[in-house]
Formats: structure tokens, C-alpha cells, sequence
């Protein structure tokens, strides 16, 4: 297990890069599913407005 | 004895119709008001009619030629927009002299505009002006001749009641003279014009 | 056409922006260069043949808002563009101004500044030449940017990122003194992308 | 060639959507496993060649994306579908981040294998220009109050970006050669074994699976961003 954290002695280099890959993905993810329920959410309101 | 006339003009932005089926007809020495409702579409029918529009159905014919295919058409009309077309960091007189030279004319400015009281104003910075000063001195370029067309977007807006009075007279003028006017307004004008068209 | 370029110049000559100040401006930014890096005499010859193309740069993004957004945003350029025959002569009336006023005064002070950078006469005229051709170049670029941009007000840092990578390939082979062929194809490239992509900003926005 | 978006297809990608985050999610989880666990280390660069993982598939979706939303634009111009310009719009912002990631894992990459964080050598450079050049795509978009016009624009702009991208990578590689010796091609691995080509292989699905989910969710967000712009005139 120990081995696998170090990575040969790369270890700050490799989790680093995947770190910041899936957390950048993640946080992008969520900023667009979270923009497009507030979206929904407007387009409903000013749906039922014209309704 | 020239004529203007527009046949199924419909105009569409993106999904939004903005205007559909208009027709009408002006002979010179006619003045057309063109009445409607703020975003009704005026602005968009004037843009058409000075060929920045070019999409859209329908066909606009000076003298049974389409304005398109017009080539001597740029040189037929006056358009004065909304926007003042003055360069807020200049005098009034360096404005006039800018304007002079895109219009390709050089009129006597003092004069022209002590016949409207407005020759205080000329060695004044634009951007120390009212909006009805502005727009008054905008409205002097209907001074430069030889057009048989003016297109004047909102000619009334900010004008005070001398100033309204002073260009219903020069457009009388100018239908005198056997000129067409079309202008657009979205209040009632204290006088009468030949032709009203409502969008 | 002819009437557009002497209003224009009248216009650059009236709002400060005649040949004293832009020269002025092109004196300092390279003013800057003893003073941010050395005064040694190689060093210096080096650093001017590459900042005399960031002071271009830096000239163009400073004013790219003066080619069509000011005549935009007042009204004007709907006359400009009613009173010329057809759009092509008013864009290519507006290379030619814009080049006269902004790039002109570089090349004129040129060979002065290049006597400042201990720089001999065969270098200043290999950056001479190059400055001639690409900054014809980049003018085409700043043109269709202007064009294009007329409706976002007040965005010169968007500008500048937009165009800025533009510039690139002219930076690249501008510093080097045996590309100006490269650069003229550059140029010429660019002459012709910008030509329509300029009419097509200016007629979607008369619309 | 005219295909209009009806409300079905908005439901059909709404459906799919909650599978297509698990699939995304799946694949990346196999990838990781493969990519830390089950492959060797490289014999010259050791275990922080595992870094080409991620780096790898950003990079291509990064320039993949930026062709496909060039192209799109281009179609957009030629046939006049708005489905075109939905398209270019949801998918541009997906290739902006891919193109950091690249940028990014790049960097930390270069350090144990080059040294230093950042070489300017053609290719690095030209993916930092292509960034700017999404970077200019969406914020021109946003900049442009009208939205009709706001879109037509930042398409030509993305056109020209597509041509400029060719020219900077000709000219940065041709600057590079009189400025210094290319020293990076030699380090590029001549030739890639298949105990690595399986992992590479499973982060590249993987990361065409967020690509394809993210930008179903930025297209389900471009329409209605359309229609509220549409009833907001």
C-alpha cells in the first residue's frame, strides 16, 4: 500500500494531477447541473406566469 | 412626381415576427407618420427602408424599382436615427465640419443655425448639451439638400414645443418642395400629416 | 471613399490623437525597456527588435475601440456607411487611416529610436521593412476585431485576448530580420480574412 | 438536412441523463484502477508517466472539440439550423476546461520528466493559445447583449480561431528551431507498450463519456437559456 502511495517517488506529482483532473471535472459538473435546475426552475415560473 | 411603396413587407428576427404584411404607399410632397407602440417595430421599418436591412420578405419599390437593386439609392435619402451622431469630446462646430465632409456639402452653419436660435451653441463641447439641444442640432442635418426622402426616427423626442413647431414647418417646406417624409412617433403630433400607419 | 479617410483624419486630429501623442506613446513604451532590463549595449539591441512589435501591439489594443465602436455608439456609422459606395471601400478607407495614424508614426521615428538602441543601419532597415509589412497585417486584424465586437461596450481586455493570439504568428517572424516574406504572406492572408469578416460584423450590426 | 429539436428529444436526453453519469463514473473508476494499479511503470520515467492518463485524453478532446465546434459553426453558416449553433454552445465549454486539465497535468508532468514546468515548444504553446481562444468564444457570447448577434459573432470568431490555430503551431514550431533545439521530441516515447495502451485506452472512454454527458446537460441548459432569452424580448 505504501508503495502504491509513493508512486517511485512521484507521488506529489500523480495524485496532484489526478486530484486536480477529477476535482476540476466534478466541480464543473456540478456548477452545470446546478445552473441548468436553477434554469428550470425560471423557465417554469415565468411558464406558469404566461399560463 | 416620385413614389414610395412597400408590398407584403414582413420582417422576422430570429423567432420573433416583428413586422408582418405592411403596405402602404407615399407620392412626393407626402409625409407618412408612422405610429405604434414602443417596440413595435418603427425603428426595424426604417432600417429596411434605408437598405441596413437586407433579410426580409416582401419588397420595398422606389418608382416600381426595388430599393435593393438600386445602386443610385444611398444618395436618395436623409436618415436621421435616434442616435445623435455627435462626437461628445468635440465642439459643435468641429461636429458640423465632420459632418460636412461626409455628406460631401459644405453649408453655411451660422446661419442655418441662427434661423433656429441655435448659434449660441457652437463653440460649446457636444457633451455639455441637453438632450434637446442634441437632438436639435442632430435634426440640422436635414439642412443638406438634394434628397428626395427623409427617414427620421423619433424626430419629436425631446424637442420642446418651439422647437416641435419649427420642424413641422421645415418638413411642410420640404413637401412643398415636393420631398416624402416618413417618420415614426409614438405620441399624438400637434398637427396633422397627410398619410398616419399604424404598426 | 477619399471623404471618409479625410474625416477620419480630421476626426484623429481632433481628439488627441494626432501624430505627437501617438509618437509620444511609442517613445515611452520603449523608454521603459533601459529601464526594466539594462543599459548594456547588446542586451538592448536584442530587447528593442522584439518590444518595437509588443509597442505595436500595445498601440493597436489601445485604440481598437476608435476604428468602428465610437462611430457606432453615436450614430455616425450609419451615415459612414449609407455615404460610401459600397462596404469594401469603406473598410479599406479604414486600413488606410487607421494604418496612417497609428502605425506611421512608429515607423517614422524608427530610425531615431533604433539610433537610442545602438542598432546600425542595416538592422534598422531589416525592422523597417518588417514593421511596414506586418503592421499592415495586424491593422486588417484590429479592423475585423473592431467589427466584430461593436456590441460588447467597454471590453478592451476581451479584445486584446482576442486578438492578441491573432498577433502571434507576426511577433514570431517580425523579430526575425530574413521572414518578411513570411510575414507578407501573413499579411495578405489576413487582408483577405478580414475583408469579408469585417463586412459581415458591419452588416450584422446595421441590421 | 433541417432537424429541429422537438420536446421528445429534450425527454430522451433527460432520460439518459442519470445512466450516462453512471456509466461515467463507472469507466472512470476501471480507469483508475487500470491506470494506478494494474499497469508497470515506465522504464525510463517511472511511475510519473501515469500521468499520461489523464493528460493524454484532455489534450485530444480538448483539440477534438474545438473541431467539432469550428465545425458546427461552419454548418451552422451553411444550412442556417440553430441546432448547429446549440451544439457549438453547450460543447465549448467542456473543451475550455479540458483544454486546462491538459495545461495543468501537463505542467506537473514536465517537471520530474523535463525539469521544468514549462517549455515553450510548439505544441505547449499552441494549446495555451487554443484556451484563449475558448476563452474568447464564450465571453465574447456573453459580452454581446443581443443574443441573435451574440451568437453569429463569437462563430466567425471561432472560425477564425480554427484557421489561426494551424498558423501558430507552424510559426511557434519554426521560432522554436532558431531559438533553441527541440529537446521534447527526443523524451516522446517512441514507442507506447500495450500494458499502457489499455489504461490510455479506458481514460480516453472515459473521458468521452463526461464529454458526452456534460455537454446533453449544457445543450438541456443552451435551449432553455434560448427560450428565457426568447420570452424575456
Amino acid at each position: 500500500m505504501n508503495e502504491l502511495l509513493d508512486m517511485g517517488g512521484y507521488a506529489i506529482f500523480v495524485w496532484s494531477s489526478y486530484g486536480i483532473f477529477f476535482f476540476s471535472l466534478f466541480i464543473f459538473f456540478l456548477i452545470n447541473i446546478l445552473n441548468l435546475r436553477k434554469y428550470e426552475k425560471m423557465f417554469n415560473k415565468t411558464k406558469n406566469k404566461i399560463d | 412626381m416620385s413614389e414610395l411603396k412597400t408590398e407584403n413587407l414582413s420582417c422576422k428576427r430570429g423567432e420573433n415576427i416583428v413586422l408582418n404584411n405592411i403596405n402602404f404607399s407615399i407620392k412626393s410632397g407626402e409625409t407618412l407618420v408612422v405610429k405604434g407602440r414602443n417596440g413595435s417595430g418603427k425603428t426595424t421599418l426604417l432600417r429596411i427602408l434605408s437598405n441596413f436591412i437586407t433579410s426580409y420578405e416582401g419588397k420595398v419599390m422606389l418608382n416600381d424599382l426595388n430599393i435593393l437593386e438600386d445602386n443610385l439609392y444611398n444618395n436618395k435619402f436623409n436618415l436621421i436615427g435616434q442616435k445623435n451622431s455627435l462626437k461628445d469630446n468635440l465642439s459643435i462646430k468641429r461636429n458640423l465640419e465632420l459632418w460636412d465632409i461626409l455628406y460631401n456639402e459644405t453649408l453655411d452653419h451660422p446661419n442655418l443655425l441662427e434661423h433656429n436660435n441655435l448659434h449660441q451653441l457652437i463653440n460649446r463641447d457636444a457633451s455639455s448639451l441637453s438632450d434637446g439641444q442634441k437632438k436639435c442640432i442632430s435634426l440640422h442635418r436635414l439642412n443638406y439638400n438634394n434628397y428626395e426622402l427623409w427617414l427620421l426616427d423619433e424626430p419629436f423626442v425631446y424637442l420642446d414645443e418651439i422647437n416641435t413647431n419649427s420642424l413641422i414647418e421645415k418638413i411642410n417646406l420640404f413637401n412643398e418642395n415636393m420631398g416624402m417624409v416618413i417618420l415614426t412617433s409614438n405620441i399624438n403630433l400637434p398637427k396633422k400629416f397627410h398619410k398616419e400607419f399604424i404598426i | 471613399m477619399s471623404n471618409l479617410i479625410k474625416r477620419d483624419l480630421l476626426l484623429s486630429f481632433y481628439s488627441s490623437a494626432n501624430f505627437f501623442f501617438t509618437v509620444s506613446f511609442f517613445i515611452l513604451i520603449l523608454i521603459l525597456i533601459p529601464f526594466a532590463f539594462s543599459t548594456q549595449t547588446d542586451q538592448l539591441k536584442i530587447l528593442f527588435k522584439g518590444i518595437v512589435w509588443i509597442a505595436l501591439a500595445l498601440s493597436i489594443i489601445v485604440t481598437v475601440d476608435r476604428i468602428f465602436n465610437a462611430d457606432y455608439e453615436d450614430g455616425n456609422l450609419d451615415i459612414i456607411m449609407q455615404k460610401n459606395k459600397t462596404i469594401e471601400h469603406l473598410i479599406i478607407s479604414k486600413y488606410l487611416t487607421y494604418w496612417f495614424i497609428y502605425c506611421l508614426p512608429l515607423l517614422v521615428i524608427l530610425p531615431i529610436l533604433s539610433f537610442l538602441f545602438y542598432l546600425d543601419y542595416l538592422e534598422t532597415i531589416q525592422i523597417f521593412i518588417n514593421l511596414f509589412i506586418g503592421s499592415f497585417g495586424m491593422v486588417f486584424i484590429a479592423n475585423f476585431v473592431s467589427a466584430l465586437t461593436l456590441g460588447a461596450k467597454r471590453t478592451i481586455f476581451l479584445k486584446a485576448i482576442i486578438m492578441i493570439p491573432l498577433f502571434v504568428p507576426f511577433v514570431i517572424f517580425g523579430s526575425d530580420a530574413d521572414s518578411w516574406p513570411i510575414l507578407l504572406a501573413l499579411s495578405m492572408l489576413s487582408f483577405v480574412i478580414s475583408i469579408y469578416v469585417t463586412a459581415y460584423g458591419l452588416r450584422l450590426y446595421g441590421e | 438536412m433541417y432537424i429541429k429539436i422537438r420536446n421528445n428529444h429534450i425527454e430522451l436526453i433527460k432520460s439518459a441523463n442519470p445512466y450516462l453519469i453512471f456509466a461515467t463514473i463507472f469507466v472512470f473508476v476501471i480507469g483508475l484502477y487500470f491506470s494506478l494499479f494494474q499497469s508497470p511503470p515506465d522504464y525510463i520515467q517511472g511511475d510519473s508517466m501515469r500521468i499520461m492518463y489523464i493528460h493524454v485524453p484532455s489534450a485530444w478532446f480538448a483539440l477534438m472539440t474545438y473541431s467539432i465546434l469550428a465545425g458546427s459553426c461552419v454548418l451552422w453558416f451553411i444550412t442556417r439550423n440553430p441546432l448547429f449553433n446549440v451544439i457549438a454552445r453547450s460543447i465549448a465549454q467542456v473543451g475550455m476546461v479540458f483544454t486546462l486539465m491538459s495545461l495543468i497535468t501537463g505542467s506537473i508532468w514536465g517537471k520530474p520528466t523535463w525539469g521544468v514546468w514549462w517549455v515553450w515548444d510548439a505544441r505547449l504553446t499552441s494549446m495555451l493559445i487554443l484556451f484563449f481562444l475558448y476563452i474568447a468564444y464564450i465571453f465574447l457570447w456573453q459580452a454581446i447583449s443581443n443574443k441573435e448577434l451574440a451568437s453569429k459573432i463569437s462563430a466567425a470568431l471561432a472560425i477564425i480561431g480554427f484557421i489561426n490555430i494551424p498558423v501558430i503551431k507552424f510559426s511557434v514550431d519554426w521560432w522554436n528551431t532558431l531559438h533553441q533545439p527541440a529537446s521534447i521530441s527526443k523524451l516522446s516515447a517512441p514507442s507506447i507498450d500495450v500494458s499502457m495502451l489499455i489504461p490510455l485506452f479506458i481514460m480516453t472512454a472515459a473521458c468521452f463519456l463526461f464529454l458526452v454527458t456534460v455537454s446533453l446537460i449544457r445543450f438541456r441548459l443552451v435551449l432553455i437559456e434560448n427560450k428565457i432569452i426568447r420570452t424575456g424580448n
